[in-house]
């Protein structure tokens, strides 16, 4: 049995920058795990797992009609510059991330708070939905009931900040955070290194497990993956790239140094159902059916599994049983005749320039080529990508590689309001298939008003109905679910799955280094 | 006829000549030539892990990670790569030749304004030019190739500006000034003539770089787009992959090195020919 | 071969005797000799001249004594070069480095190219002495000073701080020589040292040069192509051809009894100053022109100059207008057909300059009439009829063709230019115009470069005439070119002066060859012209004594002449 | 001289000015929004409004560019999207590494290419010219990650004489500038050789001769400093790229330079950090032109009379 090392010291590299350490702005994965160990928040998740408990707060109540949620919190906790964190630090927190001067993404989270129109809209100045009748007690008046409000309560946005300090630092906080998390930021030097250091005062016992961890950023993975190997770095953050993956899985260490496990990540092809001829049911369905999904895993060197449906295995509401589109070039010919395009069809496939996608992009390509489908391949930056795919009309298909990362929370609605839903579907949007059904709307809706817990299970089956109930509509291609493969030293110890925690990459509170 | 008898006993020349043509033919007959389909991905040309597989009797030079034979790649990536070193730069050349003489030649005010330009153009990130003319006009390689050109041109300008500002004062041009010849008689008979050795050591020389400058651009997503090969992408693709999979990179990096080499061959055996100061001699 | 050394009958030992030497130039088509068994003798404090044509050997000569020949194309093939005891040719290049500087010194052509721009005057006279006699740099300094001293050179101490271009040639020669010098070699080899000098500064330097023997006791090797400076300087010649040593004998012997044909018309080529003293305007050369001299053809001045001004380099600046450099400062003068207007001066004086501004290749203020029409505006449009009328020859023929165009073409080209003739005309004339400067006309495929200097100018002159102008600026045309050559182009350029009646205004710093062509002269100075008349006048009864100086500094051809003048 | 250097800044100001519209104009034009960007994928459409109007991109373009230059004036650059902190701010912290990293690359890649070059005009024609001159092609069509990544192999994975990655130390820019000077040294090659073979023939280097001065002397003090003036405006160029940022190669070695932020702001649209680059790397151009055009008279006394 492993014990973890006292006063162990890590080190963690990335190939890009980390952008900012404001939690109510920042929102990619590199500096997402981080920002989760700097602050806390009301909930969180039991480290490696996606089951949610009270963090911050000691205990909560919920209304039966699930419109009003009572928060106690935790007394003593003290944000990093010694002040005790209290009520009014919760509701001036998630004021601030929805407040548009914050430019924060997370703001539409917190949609179903009372109040959320005005303070959006400019009208407000603050939440009227949120009271601290003392200083230990937040009360969250809801407009609409939330399932996932409890999730909403965990992710980075609702993280817990002192006024006085972001006050102080303004646009500046991001870089000089202060929070009551497991860590604190000793020190930044731009474009180099981010140092944490444990704080000796965090609330939960024997957290973290380290004393602290360097970031080192601008890190070429390949050459992270060799500093690792050689013992100078214990985290590779970029994972394994392609070129070394069999190398490394074949090598002697590959059971020390390689972890491995499913994410909630859903790599897709979003078929744009306003551009013609995709806007044909039956070529959707054909194209589905001439994706060799097996022969695409294997160029990723195995390191994902195919998919048949918009929602990841571990995601609640997957549903194992569904069979979706299997691999059929005949069947798919014969629905493209149908469909009036036996000789098929000229379009496009739009796709993330970073490896390995233009290479999935040219499999693809050649898969629909051989139903007659001649898709043009636009290897492009990813901000023109995006750009693409939210102009109605304009892309075709888009490969969602390297674009789409993962879940904000575990929780099915993650998976569709923004990237399925008809909300999403606008101008500058994220719903690349441009595909509005109302009537899943409506049951979208109708299940996330199931919050009250005892309706969980119920929820889930209702959530896994949409996601394929919508594939027969086959707005989507999934292709597989990309396993995460991470590097660490051998020294680091610990279940695989603090290293690819579902819910926030690397569980930096909970990684140790063995005695 | 005597240029080519000239050229005919320059061993290195005939030897940079054969390799362009050989490489000229090999993109032409591509698909003649090439053993299989130049974006066919082959089921056996990946092992079962999906690791691309070395140079073998079925693949005389190996395939990429896609399960694609390389040679057939190389051979068809050979017209884009030509395209790109040879019509792109020879683009980009053909302007700063134009404007660096017009610069050098005009002086005054048009001639300062000119390379007041060709300064600001010189200021500018090349990069991010081509970025942005390539995002702008949907990449497609005539596209690339005429970014590649608006991106390159500046250098030689400021070259043969400075060339021609030497040139301008030589007694020749001014016989011919005093002979009455007009300007774009001195400019194209009498300057350009001369300026003709910088051209070609510039044309040469920036083939290999602008063939991987396209590749560079190719991995921004705004070069030429794939399945189409270049033998710059061919390397910019999988040169991670250089230690696990080095022909990947070893054979096209030889392909565009030899070319460029042999361009160079070539152009020097041309400009000795073409100076008739340097006939005869050694 | 001859073995003239004998002859002269010298006892003492030589300092440096060559014996037999043969180079030969290796080129892509084998082996070609340039020098054949040459063979002399050096003796102690003598100053011999290495003379002949343009490409006889000379430099090849000198260079193989300083073993510098270029080691892929020259190599020596046998033959003795003894130096006191020592044969050079078998040396280590090792042990060949303490001799050059040392016990050999060597000078060059062109003073403004042979020091190190990028390098103070100080440090390149310190190297040698620095590395052939040792020694701290303090007592080195002390001599090189002693040394610019040594070359009355002004503000020595001030020199060596100071880097070459900011010279003049004279005195960058100087410092060549006391550079040379400040080993006190036994053997001084100066490769044409002052064809580039003007003729005073040229004058001083060979005053130097022989004071300097004197007080050093070095021997000379002087290699000059001017007549007039071997008369001057040599206790013997040695005259050279295509690469052998026709003759050699003292001075006297060459000048007054030369052995060889090919001596005596070198010498003959020479014009000397004062050979037309008493007559009026060139002599008469085509038979024509002497059974009927040319009355005066017309009054109406071909070229017409009042208040010419030049300045270079005025522009408007940051902190207001600069005035520039006033090179050329209200000069007036006129020209009639068939007559030649001589423009002499020393270098700097403007010559050139007024040369560019008549034709309108640079910008002036004043007036400037070509056959009675004022250049009003510079446009190569409005200058192109003017153009046809006047026409230039410069003075260095192969910088002034393009060296990428067959000489055909470029004669045919201001034909071209001025859309005169089809192609068929146009090779008529460009080969009748071959023929009238003395080349055949299937010369006319080659390329300049295949071509002597003296052909070249020809073709030059052809190019000129091709438009059949009025009026031809010649600007130091005939500057480049090997006395015997220069003879013959200037015969040619009278004769066409006679029967095509043009009209010339002739640049020169030479004094004996303007005092051969010009029917009047202007002496400019300073950008002025100091001196204006007809030639007899200016060089019989000269006001000046600026001009007077210029006269004076020409060297004569006539050994017995000179060192009597000079004794005197 | 004065005058020179404030003219040469007036001019510089103007193109700076230049490169400013033409960025600016471009990066409008552009079809990435910057604001969908930031948003993120969960955003709704009124945050993606929000953070537009927050961002001022809602305006229209005259009225953002004369804001930014308005702010620009006053040394200020704005806030980057992505990192809200002060562009200047991050470029600063950037900018040692950078400088550092371009010194020492260029005096590798001159080091280099001054020896090859002038080893080759020597040896003209010969079979090490030959050697050389293939070598500098090689040089030139070496793809840069390829180098990089086989130097930091070979002498940091392998021989361990120097640190894989980071900043810091001399032995930390070892690699990357010998990666640069392998990669740039063949450009200088040639160039000095043809200068080299140029200046060998010249009048002066015989007269060296003639005094008895040693080879090497000849070639180092005589040749040399004269063949070096084309050099130096080539290194003015030079610095103006390398300010820019060499992607590649501190990519590879973890080097804390200006390319990796450019490249990252590229990618992210993060227009204010875009346009910084862009005008620090003009202004490093122009400078290193003014710097090369003030060092050439140093190099060449002649220049200094004009
Ligand atoms: N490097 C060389 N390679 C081949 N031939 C050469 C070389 N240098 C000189 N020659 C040839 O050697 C011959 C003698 O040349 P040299 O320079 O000695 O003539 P010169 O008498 O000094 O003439 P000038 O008066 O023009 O200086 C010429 O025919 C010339 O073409
Ligand atoms: N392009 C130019 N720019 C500036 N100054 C010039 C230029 N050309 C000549 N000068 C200057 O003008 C003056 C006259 O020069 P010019 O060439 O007319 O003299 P020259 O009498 O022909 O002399 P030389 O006998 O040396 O040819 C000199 O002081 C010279 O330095
Ligand atoms: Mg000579
Ligand atoms: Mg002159």
């Amino acid at each position: 049995e492993e014990t973890p090392a006292k006063g162990a010291n890590i080190v963690v590299t990335y190939k890009d920058d980390i952008a900012t350490l404001d939690p109510a702005i920042g929102y990619d994965w590199q500096n997402w795990s981080m920002i989760k160990s700097l602050f806390s928040r009301l909930m969180e998740y039991t480290p490696g797992t996606a089951d949610l408990v009270p963090s911050l707060a000691e205990s909560f109540e919920i209304t039966s009609d699930g419109l009003a949620y009572t928060f106690k919190l935790r007394k003593g906790v003290k944000f990093s510059n010694g002040r005790e964190v209290v009520a009014s630090d919760v509701k001036y927190s998630i004021e601030r991330a929805v407040n548009p001067k914050t430019q924060g993404p997370g703001a539409g989270f917190f949609g179903a708070i009372v109040g959320f129109d005005d303070l959006s809209g400019g009208k407000a100045e603050g939440l009227s939905g949120i009271e601290t009748p003392d200083d230990h007690t937040v009360v969250f008046k809801l407009g609409r009931p939330d399932a996932t409000f409890l999730h909403v309560l965990a992710i980075n946005f609702a993280s817990i900040v002192p006024k006085e300090v972001v006050e102080a630092e303004g646009q500046d906080f991001g870089k000089k955070p202060v929070g009551s998390g497991a860590f604190v930021l000793k020190d930044w030097v731009i474009g180099q290194k981010l140092v944490f250091e444990k704080n000796p005062n965090f609330y939960v016992a024997d957290t973290p497990k380290i004393d602290g961890f360097t970031v080192e950023v601008g890190q070429e993975p390949l050459v992270a993956l060799l500093r690792l190997q050689q013992g100078e770095v214990d985290i590779a953050g970029d994972g394994i790239p392609p070129s070394k993956f069999l190398e490394i899985k074949n090598g002697p260490d590959a059971a020390d140094i390689i972890v491995d496990g499913e994410q909630l990540q859903t790599g897709y092809v979003a078929i744009n159902t306003r551009v013609k001829p995709l806007d044909d049911v039956k070529v959707r369905q054909a194209l589905n059916m001439a994706v060799n999904k097996e022969r695409i895993t294997r160029i990723v060197n195995g390191r994902a599994t195919p998919a048949n449906q918009p929602l990841p295995p571990l995601m609640p509401g997957y549903d194992k049983d569904f069979k979706g589109y299997a691999y059929d070039i005949d069947k798919a010919k014969a629905l493209l005749a149908e469909a009036g395009y036996p000789d098929g069809f000229e379009t496009a496939l739009y796709a993330s320039s970073t490896d390995p996608n233009p290479r999935i992009a040219q499999a693809l390509q050649q898969d629909f080529a051989a139903i007659g489908v001649k898709a043009e391949i636009k290897a492009l930056a990813n901000a023109n990508v995006i750009a693409a795919g939210g102009t109605e009309g304009e892309a075709p298909m888009i490969w969602s590689g390297g674009m789409a990362w993962i879940a904000d929370f575990p929780d099915p609605s993650n998976f569709y309001g923004p990237i399925l839903g008809c909300a999403g579907a606008v101008q500058g949007g994220w719903n690349w298939a441009w595909y509005c059904n109302k009537d899943l709307d409506a049951r979208a809706i109708e299940a996330d008003s199931m919050s009250d817990p005892a309706r969980k299970d119920e929820r889930a089956k209702l959530w896994g109905s949409v996601f394929t109930d919508l594939m027969a509509d086959a707005p989507w291609i999934p292709v597989f679910n990309e396993r995460r493969v991470v590097a660490k030293s051998k020294r680091m110890g610990g279940p695989g799955n603090i290293y690819i925690d579902p819910t926030r990459v690397i569980n930096y509170d909970a990684v140790y280094v063995k005695q | 006829m005597r240029i080519v008898h000239e050229f005919l006993r320059r061993p290195t020349a005939v030897f940079g000549l054969a390799v362009v043509l050989l490489v000229l033919i090999g993109a032409l007959a591509a698909p003649l030539v090439a053993p299989y389909a130049p974006d066919e991905q082959l089921f056996d040309g990946l092992t079962l892990e999906g690791a691309p597989i070395g140079p073998n009797g079925a693949f005389l030079l190996g395939t990429d990670t896609l399960g694609r034979d390389l040679l057939t790649r190389l051979l068809f990536g050979a017209r884009t790569s030509l395209i790109i070193g040879v019509v792109a730069n020879g683009t980009a050349v053909a302007i700063g030749l134009g404007v660096g003489m017009l610069a050098g030649y005009l002086r005054g005010p048009a001639g300062n304004a000119l390379m007041r330009f060709t300064d600001l153009m010189m200021a500018f990130p090349a990069l991010l030019l081509a970025i942005v003319l390539a995002a702008l006009f949907h990449p497609s390689l005539w596209i690339v190739a005429m970014v590649i050109a608006m991106v390159n041109w500046v250098q030689v300008a400021r070259i043969v500006y400075t060339e021609t500002r030497g040139l301008v004062e030589r007694d020749f041009i001014l016989a011919e000034r005093s002979l009455g010849a007009g300007h774009g008689r001195i400019v194209f008979r009498h300057i350009l003539p001369h300026l003709m050795p910088t051209a070609i050591v510039w044309g040469t020389l920036g083939i290999a770089t602008t063939v991987l400058l396209e590749a560079t651009l190719s991995f921004l997503g705004v070069g030429v787009q794939p399945p189409e090969p270049s033998w710059g992408n061919i390397i910019f693709e999988s040169q991670s992959f250089f230690t696990s999979a080095p022909w990947l990179v070893v054979f096209p990096g030889i392909a565009i090195l030899l070319t460029a080499l042999s361009f160079n061959l070539v152009g020097d055996a041309l400009r000795d020919i073409l100076d008739p100061t340097q006939r005869g001699r050694m | 071969m001859t073995d003239a050394s004998g002859d002269f009958g010298r006892t003492d030992a030589p300092v440096l005797s060559v014996d037999g030497l043969t180079v030969d130039a290796l080129t892509e088509r084998g082996a070609k000799r340039v020098l054949d068994a040459v063979s002399f003798d050096l003796g102690a404090g003598e100053t011999l001249c290495l003379a002949g044509e343009s490409g006889s050997g000379k430099s090849v000569t000198s260079l193989s004594v300083m073993r510098l020949l270029p080691r892929a194309s020259l190599r020596i093939v046998s033959g003795s070069i003894r130096l006191g005891d020592r044969d050079l040719t078998g040396l280590s290049e090792r042990t060949m480095r303490e001799v050059r500087g040392r016990d050999v010194a060597m000078i060059f052509q062109e003073p403004m190219t042979s020091l190190n721009p990028v390098m103070t005057v100080g440090k390149q006279l310190l190297e040698p002495i620095l590395i052939h006699q040792g020694g701290d740099e303090a007592s080195a300094r002390a001599q090189a000073l002693r040394m610019l001293e040594a070359v009355q050179i002004t503000e020595p101490v001030r020199r060596l701080g100071q880097y070459p271009h900011e010279l003049s040639g004279g005195m960058r020669q100087r410092v060549m020589i006391a550079m040379a010098l400040s080993c006190r070699p036994k053997v001084l080899i100066a490769d044409e040292p002052t064809t580039a000098l003007d003729v005073t500064v040229q004058a001083q330097i060979l005053k130097l040069m022989r004071e300097l023997k004197g007080e050093f006791g070095t021997s000379i090797i002087l290699i000059t192509h001017d007549m007039g400076v071997v008369a001057e300087m040599a206790d013997r010649v040695a005259v050279m051809k295509d690469g052998r040593l026709v003759e050699i004998g003292s001075a006297v012997d060459v000048f007054e009894r030369p052995a060889q044909s090919y001596t005596r018309e070198l010498i003959a080529a020479v014009p000397r100053i004062g050979a037309r003293a008493g007559t009026d305007g060139p002599p008469v050369v085509t038979a024509a022109a002497k059974a009927a001299p040319a009355a005066e053809k017309s009054l109406e001045p071909v070229l017409a100059v009042q208040n010419l001004t030049v300045a270079y380099g005025a522009r408007a600046g940051l902190f207001g207008r600069k005035a520039g450099q006033t090179a050329v400062d209200g000069v007036s003068f006129e020209l009639r057909a068939g007559r030649t207007l001589g423009l002499v001066g020393e270098s700097g004086s403007g010559k050139s300059t007024t040369g560019k501004a008549v034709l309108g290749l640079i910008p002036y203020q004043g007036y400037v009439a070509i056959g009675g029409e004022e250049l009003m505006d510079f446009s190569v449009k409005a200058m192109r009829p003017v153009r046809r009328l006047a026409q230039m020859i410069f003075q260095d023929p192969y910088a002034s063709l393009d060296s990428r165009m067959t000489v055909g073409a470029a004669i045919a080209e201001p034909m071209a230019i001025h859309g005169i003739g089809d192609r068929v005309d146009r090779a008529d004339r460009v080969a009748e115009l071959l023929r009238r400067v003395g080349l055949t006309p299937d010369v006319a495929s080659r390329y300049p470069h295949e071509f002597s200097g003296g052909q070249r100018q020809r073709i030059c002159i052809a190019r000129a005439l091709s438009l059949k102008p009025k009026l031809i600026v010649a600007d130091e045309s005939v500057a480049a070119l090997d006395v015997s050559v220069r003879a013959k182009v200037l015969d040619l350029m009278l004769e066409l002066q006679e029967t095509e009646g043009l009209a010339y205004l002739f640049i020169s710093h030479d004094m004996a060859v303007i005092e051969r062509m010009s029917h009047d002269v202007a002496v400019m100075n300073g950008g002025r012209i100091v001196e204006y008349g007809s030639r007899r006048a200016v060089f019989e009864n000269s006001e000046q004594d600026y001009t007077r100086r210029l006269i004076a500094a020409v060297p004569i051809p006539d050994p017995t002449r000179r060192r009597l003048a000079m004794a005197g | 001289m004065i005058e020179l250097i404030l003219r040469r800044l007036g001019g510089a100001l103007m193109i700076l000015f230049g490169v400013a519209a033409i960025t600016f104009v471009l990066l409008y034009a552009l079809p990435a929004d910057p604001a969908v960007q930031l948003a993120g994928r969960s955003a709704t459409a009124q945050t993606v409004a929000n953070i537009r109007h927050e961002l001022g991109l809602d305006q229209p373009l005259i009225v953002q560019f004369v804001h930014y230059l308005g702010n620009l004036v006053q040394g200020d650059l704005g806030r980057s999207y992505t990192q809200k902190t002060e562009v200047m701010t991050l470029i600063l912290a950037r900018l040692p590494a950078t400088l550092i990293l371009m010194v020492s690359g260029i005096l590798v890649e001159v080091a280099i290419g001054l020896t090859l070059g002038t080893i080759a005009a020597l040896s003209r024609g010969g079979a090490v010219d030959r050697l050389v001159m293939t070598a500098s092609f090689v040089g030139v069509s070496a793809p840069q990650f390829v180098v990089a990544l086989l130097l930091l192999y070979v002498f940091a994975a392998t021989l361990q004489w120097f640190p894989m990655s980071g900043f810091g130390t001399v032995s930390h820019v070892v690699l990357p500038a010998l990666t640069l000077g392998v990669l740039g040294a063949g450009w200088y090659a040639r160039m000095v050789r043809s200068a080299m073979i140029d200046v060998l023939n010249q009048d002066y280097i015989r007269t060296a001769r003639a005094k008895g001065v040693a080879e090497r002397t000849v070639v180092l003090r005589h040749a040399v400093p004269n063949a070096l003036l084309p050099i130096v405006a080539m290194i003015g160029i030079d610095i103006g790229q390398f300010m820019g940022g060499v992607v590649v190669v501190e990519a590879v070695y973890g080097w804390p330079g200006i390319g990796q932020l450019a490249w990252q702001a590229i990618q992210q649209v993060d227009i204010p950090i875009i346009m910084g680059v862009t005008l620090i790397s003009s202004l490093a151009i122009v400078v290193g032109n003014l710097i090369a055009d003030l060092v050439a008279p140093l190099i060449d006394p002649r220049i200094r009379a004009r």
